[in-house]
């Protein structure tokens, strides 16, 4: 059971985390014409490394979405990071 | 020279203090160049080079592996052999591994121990015997062999589960598939690798790929711990390792990489005779020839490349196992470990070009590699040997996932595969 | 469709069919309680309960986090739990109209009837939480929800040995079933 | 039978002793005694036979190492299969049984087993048994194979506590390094755990009369003082089972025989192992033979039970040989010193030893004391891939402190550091976080390699029946890897995992090899450290605790009227109302709702706020439908998508104000709608400007639906009344209630006019009591869910999930004005205009019907082309017998069903055709007059 620090309750265990998609995905504009290659880019493809990720985590209890850094094979957490300003 | 195996060559052995065995495969050294390369000795690869070797004549062939042969997904599964799937796409596909399984053992003169012995498909409810019936329909309509029997049958076939009324998840009855069943899986990929062997083929094991060998925006080689390998096509079947690899050839794959559990209790007297999956938990069980129960479930929650355990997924296979056959609570674990998954969007495989040229793909497996072994094998070979898509290969291209064209099994039924 | 009827015992906890309730008063009465090893677990009311949500929420209403005591609650004065980093739970203040603030850009529910209340007393209350999820009095958090055997509570500090926890109503009865167990399991 | 016991042991009660049963005998034992030292004591020396062969096997380690001693105990009428002997402690009235045995341990039919080994070697089923196929022989074999017989019985109360704990630091053995390492942190003032899973703290020891200078017990009687008054938590019977990643360490805690252990969670900043070594055996002709005892064994059954193992004892060591002669002499045992290396050592004997061959000398023996060397106890630090070393002077593998993995440390001989000073005082220093670098090659133990002769009767795995000879087959076949040894011969898989025999293998390959044993490898150890039973890890989420449904606030009400209760979509809800047929009940409802009025709880619809200045904008992207011109006070139903086009929930939003919106969607995807509201919030959008809040508790809902409903609703006593011409259809407004806010929404699900009244959920049982009374002069009552899920179907409604798939999109259901028209991006959109999303043979939301004298379609069936080979073109979602109709109807998803209308097309169920027409999905009240009259 791993152990993944909220940027804003702090450490709580993995059961209370949800990932929800690699870091860095952006959602090309639909309103005007895109490829289906882009689309499923955006839909489908991931970096999937194996070592350092980033990934965006939701914190299910407080409902954060956060950027985590982490090792994917080690399990290590190096940071996580708000996505929030202004709060 | 590899032995034949029979009841006489094991008795002859027997009386000469077993002197004469040859090796089960060779130990080559790698050679400069070969016709095929391909990259990962487990079942899915060395299933590969046996059917180009023979369904093909393409013997110039060399499989090799960081590794140890069988040594990686193959040799950590539950050992799982069914074709119970909705899409026509998928039961061609996996129905075509079954059929291949069912001959398997005297094919390669290997014992695999196939063990038809079925899997039930538990139903709990109203609403799951309905989906169980549009499911059950679907594979008898896509020619493979299906029944969806009452709570009577379940209860023959097996009498360890739970029946009681008050049950969380009551058994209502199940689909069941006959010609399903489990292997042994190391013998698998041992049975692959000798006959492949005796065909020709290079197996090079501990001999990692650092790159590949990318010539004019094609795939020629790959460079090795021993050195420059180069070939004429090479094709990939390193599982959860998939995204690494395309990462060498600068693509990348619609793959997540996740830990998938698997359990063995202490070895007991035959409790189970068949295999059994409930829905409720994504829990199921099947007793191995030694007596261990063989458990499984869902993968872990968090994306993964380490090969081990944890304790949350343990918790929900585990219970899941308890609420099925409460009998079986006082059973203990023996062994739990890890093997890391390739999950695609649509939880069917990839087959086929890469789209970087020489290089082609057998990977997104997920969690159903090891019953797809012979088809995966057979599939591939005809691809790297002709450079088109065998039919039932065609559907799995990479090229679904811009089309929208997914085979979504688990989208399709409610049941997770 | 399987009629589960008599599967599932009656539920424990019921304000339904409590009392005045039919007409719309709530019960001040103390309602169910369970005692085991140094501990005490009991049902209680709290007069208002209001999400506030807003950029702002955290300041305007002085919050408290985990593990400091909240006052108040003692003397059932009003008081206010952080959930989130833009979201408090007001017990027993004043009267809010429900919606979107736009002076105060703040969004306003009450949820007085969505939560179940229960307090926990005792030497083992934190032995019965920890049945539940992770957590110490070393360990500090900013927000109050927490997952405790699977479920989202809400839980802060009350006294030194005293405990609050919150729980959506729909599954109040399944919770109360765990801590119930667990408090069993402390012998 | 006799008692050898020489003296009272320590942790043995003389004084006390009872009778136990082993194998149909009566035998007396006495309190403290494991299953293993009261049957030495009773002179019990077969215990067991082996896997494969069935050869006599008897005790030989004293703890979780021990590979033969198996049994099978029932107490007070719990039986459980293969217990270890050596760590089950012994109860009164206790039956013990061999296992894998028949009749008894003593005289197994199946010993002529052994006469056929030769033929059966290392992976001889790999090679046979092809024809006709395998299973003609697999029944045998699986009867042959397994241990002991599972019982069926399932043990009431049978659950296992859970609880997580955290600490600073903590010890794992409580050996002499690991009780100074406790002290050491305790006393430093860190939170300390020390956990030993022997049954009494400080037992392991007895190698040393003296330890620093004072008798050894009553040097660990004086640190456990120590390391409690330091404020330390100590628990004995409790092992480190599992170590898991982020320094969780997996505890089970014994709760006595046959009850659930517990499991503690425990997180710990520094986790240090002083776990200890494990004896290995020696590798010689017959080393399997009951009477063959590991070194440290026979000392523990000596100092600790006081059972000696023999009266005239071989004594073949290569590691403190002396000490244990010594303690041997001490006890009057008679020991015959043997060379461990000699290569002609050899055990004589049928059942037991009787007598060992040297190259010297035949010398009668009553028991064999060996030890082959130590292997740390590194498992728990192998779980977490920590880095080995091979440690050459005591050819041992030791943790390679350069490559720990966080949090983790190994002391004492765990870490091979086999000298009580040095192990003490390393202990000293990682305990408090200093760096040590302890002296390893203070000792020397040789590693003693198999003999050459008689190589199939040198046992390296005894459970499995291992030989040397298997592992040289398996070299000569090409299995040359240590993974493939391991798995071609399945060396050190058994029940103990390898404890003793994985290093021999190893040895045994390399000499074979003729390399070195690091260059041979290692395998990987998996959890758990010992067998954990399967309850251990379930915990308290089985049965009803497993996903349990949501409960109604009027439940009891819902009981009261004879409701029966059925779990939809998570929630326990009534689906009708009596006793008996479902069927007859559902009509009658379904007819009542007709033709005057049905009363439902609709409690559990979800009720999400979004509110703030972006939520309108917001909604109109996560909704299919546009949502950006909805008026307030106005109703709107939609779809949500993912982002791969297909339809996730159906809903209706309700405008509040400009800036609050209520998302009513299906009561089985609150918490799912909830987190995607949420993650888009927060992704994409300005948080700071949307807020979500989910009030679906805080609202009960009841619907009344039917001719009736506004005559009933009229009847509560509202301000307001409602006029159908000004409140139309998918419109809503808020009224006071008896002091309560009391919102109407005139939304239908079953094509009848209806209104769902929200009121704060402690208010619901009094709306429900006015409705139903109000309703009751008017022959309305209440209303299941089965029968609304009828007359949706009889209006052609969807349920999500049911009638449609992960691969529906809204256009195949009809809604195609959106993927057409809406300007705005929306979740999901670009995947409406895929190849495959474009299809013309997408499969649409159609009705069927058969004429009124057949049988309904039954659900699942599927839609096929005709011919011989027929293929599905759809399938049937939802069927049945209309009341408002009379007659069966169903509804389905067929390819281009939209073009098909009024096609007869073939149904097929389990291999039978029928026939049935393709027609509109709605077969009541097709132009929505009663719907939306006014």
């Amino acid at each position: 059971m791993q152990q993944f620090p909220c940027p804003f309750c702090g450490e709580r265990d993995e059961r209370e985390f949800h990932f929800l998609a690699e870091a860095g995905k952006e959602r090309p504009n639909t309103t005007v014409s895109i490829d289906d290659e882009t689309w499923a880019r955006y839909l489908y493809k991931q970096r999937n490394e194996k070592g350092e990720v980033q990934e965006i985590w939701m914190h299910l209890t407080c409902r954060e979405v956060f950027l985590l850094k982490r090792h994917s094979v080690t399990m290590a957490v190096s940071e996580s990071v708000s996505l929030r300003q202004g709060c | 020279m590899p032995s034949h195996y029979s009841a006489y060559s094991l008795f002859r052995e027997g009386l000469r203090q077993q002197s004469g065995w040859g090796k089960a495969w060779r130990s080559p050294k790698p050679k400069k160049h070969y016709e095929v390369i391909i990259i990962g000795a487990g079942g899915h690869g060395l299933a590969t080079a046996y059917y180009l070797a023979k369904n093909h004549g393409v013997r110039n062939v060399a499989v090799i592996d960081k590794g140890w042969l069988g040594g990686g997904n193959t040799g950590r599964n539950t050992t799982t052999i069914r074709s119970n799937y909705y899409y026509p796409e998928s039961c061609a596909l996996y129905d075509l591994s079954v059929q291949l399984y069912e001959n398997l053992s005297r094919e390669l003169n290997y014992n695999v121990m196939f063990s038809q012995r079925g899997v039930l498909t538990l139903c709990h409810s109203d609403p799951e015997m309905e989906m169980g019936a549009r499911f059950t329909n679907a594979m008898k309509l896509n020619g493979v062999d299906a029944e969806l029997i009452d709570v009577a049958a379940v209860k023959q076939r097996a009498p360890i589960l739970n029946f009681q009324t008050d049950a969380r998840y009551p058994i209502h009855g199940a689909i069941w598939q006959a010609r399903a069943g489990t292997a042994r899986h190391d013998a698998v990929a041992w049975g692959y690798a000798r006959a492949a062997d005796a065909l020709g083929v290079d197996i090079i094991q501990q001999c990692e790929v650092r790159e590949l060998i990318l010539e004019n925006g094609a795939c020629a080689g790959v460079r090795t711990a021993h050195g420059d390998i180069r070939a004429n096509k090479i094709g990939a079947a390193v599982a959860g390792h998939s995204s690494v690899l395309a990462n060498l050839a600068n693509i990348t794959l619609p793959i997540h990489s996740y830990a998938l559990q698997a359990f063995v209790s202490e070895p007991l007297k035959p409790i189970m005779n068949t295999v059994a999956l409930s829905p409720a938990s994504g829990t199921y069980f099947s007793q191995s020839d030694k007596g261990g129960l063989v458990i499984g479930g869902g993968i872990d929650r968090v994306p993964s490349y380490g090969q081990r355990g944890n304790l949350p997924a343990q918790e929900t296979v585990l219970s899941g196992l308890i609420e099925m056959a409460p009998a079986l609570a006082k059973v203990k674990l023996l062994r739990h470990w890890a093997g890391i998954v390739d999950v695609t969007p649509d939880s069917s495989p990839i087959l086929g070009p890469s789209g970087v040229d020489g290089l082609y793909l057998n990977c997104g497996w997920g969690t159903g590699g090891f019953k797809a072994i012979p088809a995966g094998g057979l599939l591939f070979a005809h691809l790297l040997a002709t450079g088109q898509h065998h039919v039932i290969s065609q559907p799995f291209d990479l090229n679904r996932f811009a089309q929208g064209r997914l085979i979504d099994e688990g989208a399709a039924s409610g049941i997770a595969h | 469709m399987r009629d589960d009827r008599n599967k599932w015992p009656s539920p424990v906890l019921n304000d339904a069919t409590r009392g005045d309730a039919t007409r719309g008063e709530p019960t001040s009465a103390e309602t169910e309680t369970v005692s085991g090893l140094n501990i005490t677990l009991s049902r209680i009311k709290l007069q208002r309960q209001v999400w506030v949500s807003g950029t702002s929420a955290l300041q305007r209403f002085k919050c408290h986090s985990w593990p400091s005591i909240t006052p108040g609650f003692k003397q059932a004065q009003a008081y206010s739990v952080c959930l989130r980093r833009d979201r408090v739970l007001l017990v027993n203040g004043t009267l809010m109209k429900d919606g979107w603030d736009a002076q105060l850009d703040l969004a306003i529910t009450e949820v007085s009837d969505s939560y179940y209340v229960f307090k926990l007393v005792g030497e083992n209350s934190l032995a019965v939480l920890r049945r539940g999820t992770e957590i110490s009095l070393t360990t500090p958090s900013a927000s109050a929800m927490r997952k405790l055997f699977g479920y989202d509570v809400v839980l802060y500090r009350t006294a030194e040995i005293e405990f609050c926890l919150h729980i959506d109503r729909a599954n109040a009865e399944s919770f109360w079933a765990h801590l119930v167990e667990s408090i069993d399991n402390l012998a | 039978m006799h008692m050898s016991r020489t003296h009272a042991g320590v942790q043995v009660n003389t004084d006390a002793c009872f009778n136990f049963e082993f194998d149909g005998k009566t035998l007396q034992g006495c309190e403290g005694d494991t299953i293993a030292s009261a049957l030495l004591a009773n002179g019990v020396v077969v215990i067991g036979r082996g896997f494969k062969y069935h050869r006599p096997r008897g005790v030989w380690g004293s703890w979780t190492e021990e590979p033969n001693a198996i049994v099978q105990v029932t107490l007070n009428k719990r039986t459980l299969p293969n217990c270890l002997a050596t760590t089950t402690l012994l109860e009164t009235g206790m039956q013990v049984k061999s296992v894998n045995a028949f009749p008894s341990a003593a005289f197994d039919i199946k010993g002529g087993l052994n006469l056929l080994r030769r033929w059966l070697g290392a992976g001889f089923y790999y090679k046979t048994f092809m024809w006709p196929n395998w299973h003609l022989f697999e029944p045998m074999i699986r009867k042959m194979a397994g241990l002991g017989a599972v019982s069926e019985q399932c043990f009431d109360d049978y659950v296992s506590d859970q609880l997580h704990e955290t600490c600073d630091v903590l010890v794992v053995g409580a050996g002499p390094a690991g009780l100074v390492a406790a002290r050491t942190a305790a006393e430093a003032g860190e939170s300390v755990w020390l956990v030993d899973d022997h049954h009494t703290l400080g037992a392991t020891h007895f190698y040393h009369e003296f330890i620093e200078g004072v008798a050894a017990r009553s040097w660990i009687a004086t640190q456990l003082t120590a390391i409690i008054a330091a404020g330390a938590t100590v628990y004995s019977s409790t092992t480190a089972f599992g170590i898991y990643d982020h320094q969780l360490v997996g505890l089970m805690q014994l709760q006595g025989f046959a009850q659930a252990p517990r499991l503690i969670r425990l997180r710990a900043s520094r986790i240090i192992l002083a776990t200890g070594a494990i004896d290995r055996p020696l590798l010689f002709r017959n080393n399997d033979l009951p009477g063959i005892f590991s070194q440290s064994a026979a000392l523990d059954y000596l100092s600790n039970y006081g059972v000696s193992v023999g009266k005239r004892v071989g004594l073949a060591s290569v590691h403190n040989a002396d000490q244990v002669h010594d303690v041997f002499a001490k006890h009057a045992i008679e020991v015959v010193a043997l060379n461990p290396q000699d290569e002609a050592l050899s055990a004589i004997g049928r059942k037991q030893i009787q007598s060992v061959n040297t190259s010297t000398a035949r010398e009668s023996v009553d028991a064999l004391v060996v030890c082959g060397g130590l292997t740390p106890t590194i498992h728990l630090w192998s779980h977490q891939q920590g880095g080995l070393r091979w440690q050459k002077n005591i050819h041992a593998f030791v943790p390679n402190r350069e490559q720990a993995p966080a949090g983790l440390f190994v002391v004492g001989a765990a870490a091979g550091i086999y000298t009580l000073e040095d192990a003490l005082s390393d202990a000293v220093h990682v305990a408090i976080g200093r760096a040590s670098t302890p002296n390893l090659a203070a000792v020397s133990i040789p590693m003693p390699s198999a003999k050459t002769q008689n190589r199939d009767s040198q046992w390296i795995d005894v459970q499995h029946d291992v030989t040397v000879k298997d592992v040289d087959v398996a070299v000569q076949e090409n299995y040359a890897s240590v993974e493939h040894v391991k798995r071609y011969t399945t060396l050190g898989m058994a029940v103990d995992q390898g404890k003793t025999s994985n290093m021999l293998g190893l040895a045994a390959l390399a000499d074979k090899q003729k390399v070195s044993i690091p260059e041979v490898g290692i395998t990987t150890f998996r959890p758990p450290f010992v067998p954990v039973p399967l309850v251990t890890y379930g915990g308290q989420h089985t049965h009803l605790h497993s996903k349990p449904p949501k409960r109604l606030v009027l439940e009891p009400t819902h009981r009261a009227l004879n409701a029966a209760l059925c779990e939809y979509g998570g929630w326990l809800r009534p689906g009708w109302y009596g006793d008996g047929r479902m069927d007859e009940h559902v009509q009658q409802e379904v007819l009542m709702t007709r033709e005057q009025a049905g009363i439902l709880d609709a409690s559990a619809l979800g009720k999400i706020e979004v509110m703030g200045p972006d939520a309108r904008n917001f909604l109109n992207f996560v909704y299919y439908n546009r949502l950006d011109n909805l008026q307030p006070g106005h109703i709107r139903y939609g779809f949500m998508l993912t982002e791969g086009g297909s339809v996730y929930d159906d809903g209706v939003v309700w405008c509040m104000d400009e800036h609050r919106f209520l998302v009513s969607c299906s009561s089985s995807h609150v918490a799912g709608v909830e987190q995607l509201l949420e993650s888009w919030r927060q992704d994409g959008n300005n948080p700071n400007q949307i807020y979500v809040h989910n009030a679906t508790s805080q609202w009960a809902t009841i619907t009344v639906t039917g001719p009736k409903a506004l005559d009933i609703v009229n009847a509560l006593p509202l301000p307001i009344e409602l006029n159908m011409a000004e409140f139309k259809h998918m419109r809503f407004l808020e009224a006071t209630y008896q002091n309560h806010t009391l919102r109407i929404a005139r939304v239908s699900f079953s094509g009848e006019i209806s209104f769902e009244l929200s009121v704060p959920t402690t208010q619901a049982l009094m709306l429900w009591n006015d409705l139903l009374r109000i309703g009751k002069p008017l022959q309305a009552g209440p209303l299941g869910l089965e029968a609304m899920s009828v007359m949706r179907a009889e209006k052609g409604y969807i349920i999500v999930g049911k009638d449609t798939d992960g691969e529906t999109m809204p256009h195949d259901l009809g809604f195609t004005g959106p993927r057409a028209n809406k300007t705005a991006a929306f979740v999901g959109d670009r995947s409406l205009h895929t190849k495959t999303a474009q299809s013309s043979s997408r499969r649409q939301w159609v009705g069927f019907t058969v004429p009124k004298d057949q049988p309904m379609i039954p659900v699942g069936a599927h839609l096929v082309n005709g011919g011989d080979k027929p293929k599905s073109i759809g399938v049937v979602t939802s069927s049945y017998f209309s009341p408002t109709l009379q007659q069966p109807i169903a509804l389905g998803l067929l390819e281009a069903g939209a073009l098909r209308l009024g096609e007869q097309v073939s149904v097929w169920h389990m291999g039978q055709q029928s026939r049935a027409k393709v027609v509109s999905p709605c077969f009541y009240d097709v132009s929505g007059a009663r719907l939306h009259a006014g």
